[in-house]
């Protein structure tokens, strides 16, 4: 028996979670994890997706069809909640994996497609995305990455960005322009790449906290086979939209339960050790100015979980993604800025390692950009408010 | 429950969308109109004043929720009238014990009749020396909650006695000043204070996160109306981001009076630590929404005939009402701390 | 001999004006000028102006041929200074006469104009300015106030509004639309109307901080004769540049001045009654951020005076004012902000009266939006900052 | 004297536009390039480190002005390399009246002579129990100035010590530790410390202004570059707004500093009060400007191989040396309250 079969006895299933972490986890996981390689670190999470695989809980939110139970919001929430709760390692390299790739195929795919591809990502297959582009950030559908047919192949030439977790990964949802007479939405497709395709180098880019999760994909003459075809061709915008609306709101939730225990251990250090920062009027208060908008933020996305639930309208929830995002980023934000000023001169040392089990000085609010950059900057977040959802006009 | 507190911000709303619309408020600021004495019988015919009263006090049993969605309707509005002072002590009576007291008693059914008003210690420390308490409320309030010794608090009798009115900036809400020489002790209530502060404070931040959609609202409506160079300002983006911005901290203050009122109704350790960061968050959003909807009004925004200002003055006094958000974040954290050490989980959402 | 007859002895010059100011002006003129009603105000400015004009200091940047000596912006900001210095009553009523009336005539007026309308200025006849409508405030241009020639007379019919000080004045400088069929800037004329003139009412607008600085005119069918013209028909826009551009830096200098003094005092007056607020760490931080940025702005003035001074070119100085209103008014609006946290409760009493002379809790505040939004709002400035500043593109 | 300085800044950023291009500094931070040390040896050169010490010292003689300069255009380029220390702790042995003391006077002539570097400690306050201090400084500096007693220095050699290097997210400076087992004393500058913390102060301030100018000036021409939309994202007003502020904020800074400048160089009382106001004001508006100047980049500006984030982490670390602002604008206070008590007049501009 697998502990994802507890689901329907929430208490009985909550515990399962909890001792069976307590046991499998070592307690050195996250020196082991934080202070490796990146290599090393994804091959924790190998070992760790392959843990949860055993108990039935890496793909429970899939339909059974293809591995899952099809375990409804609350219970994902149970499972992320108990994981941030632990400090269990997080599963980067699995986004794309988990949530877009499933997100497309079911809808968008053949069955062909979802025979081939879902099984073995749900064993841990490691995808990633090329949507993105030098000239086509924010304004993605301008996109110039070139597929001309050849036969039953298309023939790709171009260069992607922003493709996170790329160089760990087996296949690439990919977007490219088949028409390159059409504009903007029109005359792009979506393709499956594998990623050992001659003609694609992959690129780390560095990044402003020490890190390389993104790369850049350079395509030369990489041949794709036309049955890698996922919708129409030049129907992949409409491939696209499903992709980025497949549910993520699940990993905010364990985004921000994760920082609430981050939070916490913060505080409840400094108060043991007597931190000279907890005396100062001003750094005191900011910090409780930021834990009452932590709360704020997790409330939000709980009401964005609970309405999906309820089946409320895709743009009603689309909404309120645009809203948490911009409110949790901010927050993110703000955190480090004030984590990195508590610390002080101490903050500026650059650690041999990041942790995911501790806010670190600089290093947090280094990273928090990502967070306000990456999926959509935080400037597209405001345009979509305010012309989307305070109606105001277009400029 | 839900369902409960849904249809009475629905019939509140309709209510305050028919009387109290910005022309209504308008005309009372100017003295043409007694709209606070309206409203307030409407309220007590309503039972608005006891939403959070238990059924058999005359209530509607609603708690902290009711409190919260009252007072964020009554700010949306920019509503007049002494409903905050008289909702909160209200409540405090009836959860201090001394409900059953044939003074309090008598009391609590005058006010739900209609034929009192309360008022109460506009910041809960007691002012120094002899100087005069300021009072928030009518200037012929029926009594008055003010700090007694330690955590007591004190009801007095201002039936005989007569307070100042004090002009503030805000039109909306009426203070008295009151010298020490003229308290006549009604009834002490022993060990409320506590509770007192949350249940100000959750009424406070409601009343502001109200405030913040209220001018929020009106000036989004405005940007799409007023044109400036051939469009309408709302198209300008460097207007429509800061609206998005204020958007966002506006619900972010409604999810920390969400999160306040599930811990008083709780009656845990995390009633004082939320209704303190819920006061102290709320209000400060508002009046940095409030004072950008007056800059984004441009030239009316200035002008005592628009809305801004209305709201402007109401949250900045909020802000500075039961105690400096200052004083109130350094309790808030004495509360942190000491539920961690209790292995109390404040943070937990159920 | 009056005291500018001092004028190129600096040290005589600043002494005579400071032993003056403390010889004529009574020790509690602030009490009677602030608490008094607004009318009393202007009575009390009236008599201070002619004051002023006894030792030659009411005009004395203007023009020797109407009454100046051409005092140079030194020696403008030695007067500034002194009078900022000893607080003496500001020349509210007066602003348009003493710098947009001449800053107009004398470049673009006839001299049948100047001589008509100057010595009595330079005597205190008091002006205004009929510029923004309700429809035409940033966008100025789009103005719509109508003038129709008829005769030796234009008959006006319109709306004006944020006319400063119109109840007090005796004449009004005026744009109107004298070609209704050309766009925006062209057929625009500029005007002088007397404030008798039957048709015109004036109505002050109640303005949020209690005052009523700024009124509405309404004009109907009211005649002004063509000969009021300054500049040719329809060449008003230009004219109006001339009156715009006229040199206000001296104003912001003394604005600036005074408030350093009232800082200065307010500081001066927690420290001697042990305020609790300084044994505040956020408040008292904050304080010195403010009073540094306070620094910093009566340095840009000072800047902006030198250059103005060494003739630098009026395109380069009018950035330089855009930079300095936009940072300034920041300044004015934080400190406003600040004084009402710092003052509490206390700060929400509203007394019966504002001051010149201290800073009060939550009125500078309010007032404070009167500095971001008039006289071009903040927004406009930063559209100009960045566009002809900076050179970023027009969007 | 305002002409001398203009044509120091004009010789200082010539040579830094041709050798010091964000090409040379990321060269130099992928290690490809030595750009500190041929910077070093072009200052060394061009008199550059001794800016501000008297000409009888072999010096330029341009005090606490040249410094300012100095430095603003160092920080305009993130140039790379020990100038901060070197130069500030020149200044300070120069003005400490030890200078003709044997040591020092050979220290100062093989600094001056290219042949030797120098190290501050990073934060005046000693460090606690026997924790090792924090150098600002290569790991081959000759010497450190460090708080001794009270108000005195103490030059400590470093000719035979180890200092550890440690790695700092500011690629472009270097910071060693010093465990206080290796303080090997050279000479006690007594009563020296204000003087130090006002000429450190007005070159972190200095540095940051430039870092803020800097970062700008190729934010705003990336803006005018990068298209989305079909058009430069410079032309979206939303983001054009936050660079005006930033121009203002940037330019109010360079006020500061010289602000700062003119009473050090005076010698008053307004010394300490305003170079720690300085320090404090400069360091954060850099901060913020910086930070948005990466979040105005977008994408690209998470990335190593741009500019943005050489200049964040510069002024983030510039932001902590020296003390804290919360200390440095406490001691602004205190300076300012006895400055007023005192009767002077450190407000007044000349």
């Amino acid at each position: 028996m697998m502990i994802i079969d507890l689901r329907n006895d929430v208490p009985a299933f909550r515990s399962a979670i909890r001792d069976w972490i307590a046991q499998t986890l070592p307690r050195d996981w996250a020196l082991v994890a934080d202070r490796g390689t990146e290599d090393e670190n994804v091959a924790y999470q190998r070992w760790w997706f392959g843990e949860l695989a055993k108990q039935g809980l890496s793909v429970p939110h899939w339909p059974s069809a293809y591995g899952g139970v099809d375990l409804d919001i609350s219970g994902q929430m149970i499972v992320a909640d108990e994981m941030a709760r632990a400090g269990s390692p997080m599963l980067n390299v699995y986004i794309v994996t988990l949530n877009h790739l499933p997100g497309t195929l079911i809808p968008c795919g053949t069955d062909e497609q979802r025979a081939r591809y879902l099984p073995p990502a749900s064993r841990g297959a490691v995808w990633c995305q090329g949507f993105s582009e030098p000239g086509a950030g924010s304004d993605l559908a301008s996109l110039r990455c070139r597929a001309v047919r050849d036969g039953d192949h298309y023939v790709i030439n171009g260069q992607k960005i922003w493709s996170s977790m790329s160089r760990f990964a087996e296949h690439c949802i990919l977007l490219v322009r088949t028409d390159p007479d059409s504009v903007k939405h029109a005359g792009i497709s979506f393709l499956i790449m594998d990623m050992d395709t001659p003609g694609l180098e992959v690129r780390p880019i560095e990044q402003i906290d020490g890190q390389a999760d993104f790369s850049e994909l350079f395509l030369t003459d990489v041949r794709v086979p036309v049955a890698n075809l996922v919708g129409a061709e030049n129907d992949g915008w409409r491939v696209a939209q499903a992709t980025l609306a497949s549910e993520r709101g699940v990993l905010a939730f364990e985004a921000g339960e994760r920082r609430r225990h981050l939070m916490e251990d913060y505080y409840r250090e400094a108060s043991a050790s007597k931190a000279a920062w907890l005396e100062d009027d001003e750094l005191r208060r900011q910090f409780m100015t930021v834990l009452a908008d932590m709360q704020a933020s997790r409330r939000l996305i709980r009401d964005l979980l609970h309405d999906h639930e309820n089946g409320e309208p895709h743009a009603t929830t689309a909404m309120a993604s645009a809203r948490i995002k911009l409110f949790q980023t901010t927050l993110i934000q703000k955190l480090g800025d004030l984590v990195a000023r508590i610390e002080g001169l101490e903050g500026h040392i650059r650690q041999p390692f990041h942790s995911q089990r501790r806010l670190v000085g600089m290093f947090d609010y280094i990273n928090s950009f990502s967070w306000t950059i990456s999926g959509g900057t935080n400037e597209i977040m405001r345009n979509l408010i305010a012309e989307r959802g305070l109606g105001l006009p277009r400029g | 429950m839900d369902d409960l507190l849904a249809e009475v911000r629905e019939s509140i709303t309709t209510v305050l969308d028919e009387q109290c619309s910005s022309l209504a408020v308008h005309s009372f600021i100017d003295g043409r109109d007694a709209l606070d004495t309206r409203l307030l019988q409407l309220a007590t015919e309503l039972g608005w004043l006891a939403v959070a009263l238990p059924e058999e006090q005359g209530g509607i049993g609603l708690g902290a929720a009711g409190l919260a969605i009252l007072h964020f309707e009554l700010g949306r509005a920019a509503a007049p009238g002494p409903f905050l002072a008289t909702s909160v002590v209200l409540e405090v009576l009836a959860r201090s014990g001394m409900a059953g007291e044939a003074a309090v008693a008598a009391l609590i059914a005058d006010v739900l009749g209609g034929a009192a008003t309360l008022a109460v210690a506009a910041k809960v420390e007691p002012p120094r020396g002899d100087a005069p308490a300021w009072l928030l409320g009518e200037v012929n309030a029926r009594a008055a909650l003010v700090a007694g010794e330690g955590d007591d608090l004190v009801l007095i009798d201002l039936a005989d006695a007569a307070p100042e009115p004090v002009t503030i900036w805000d039109e909306t809400r009426a203070m008295v000043s009151l010298s020490l020489s003229q308290y006549k002790p009604l009834v002490t209530l022993p060990g409320a204070r506590p509770m007192f502060e949350a249940l100000f404070a959750i009424a406070i931040a409601a009343d502001s996160a109200g405030a913040a959609r209220g001018t929020l609202d009106r000036t989004i409506s405005y940007m799409k109306e007023r044109e400036q160079f051939g469009r309408p300002i709302g198209s300008f983006q460097a207007l429509k981001h800061r609206a998005a911005d204020h958007q966002v901290n506006a619900i972010g203050a409604d999810q920390l009076v969400r999160q306040a009122v599930d811990h008083i109704d709780a009656g845990g350790p995390g009633a004082v630590l939320w209704s303190a960061m819920a006061k102290a968050n709320a209000t400060e959003a508002a009046a940095k929404i409030a004072g950008d909807c007056v800059q984004l009004h441009g030239g009316v925004g200035y002008t005592r005939e628009y809305d801004p200002h209305l709201y402007l003055k109401r949250v900045r006094l909020n802000e500075m009402l039961l105690a400096p958000n200052a004083v109130l974040r350094d309790q808030a954290e004495r509360a942190f701390g000491a539920a961690l050490r209790a292995g109390h989980d404040v943070l937990e959402i159920a």
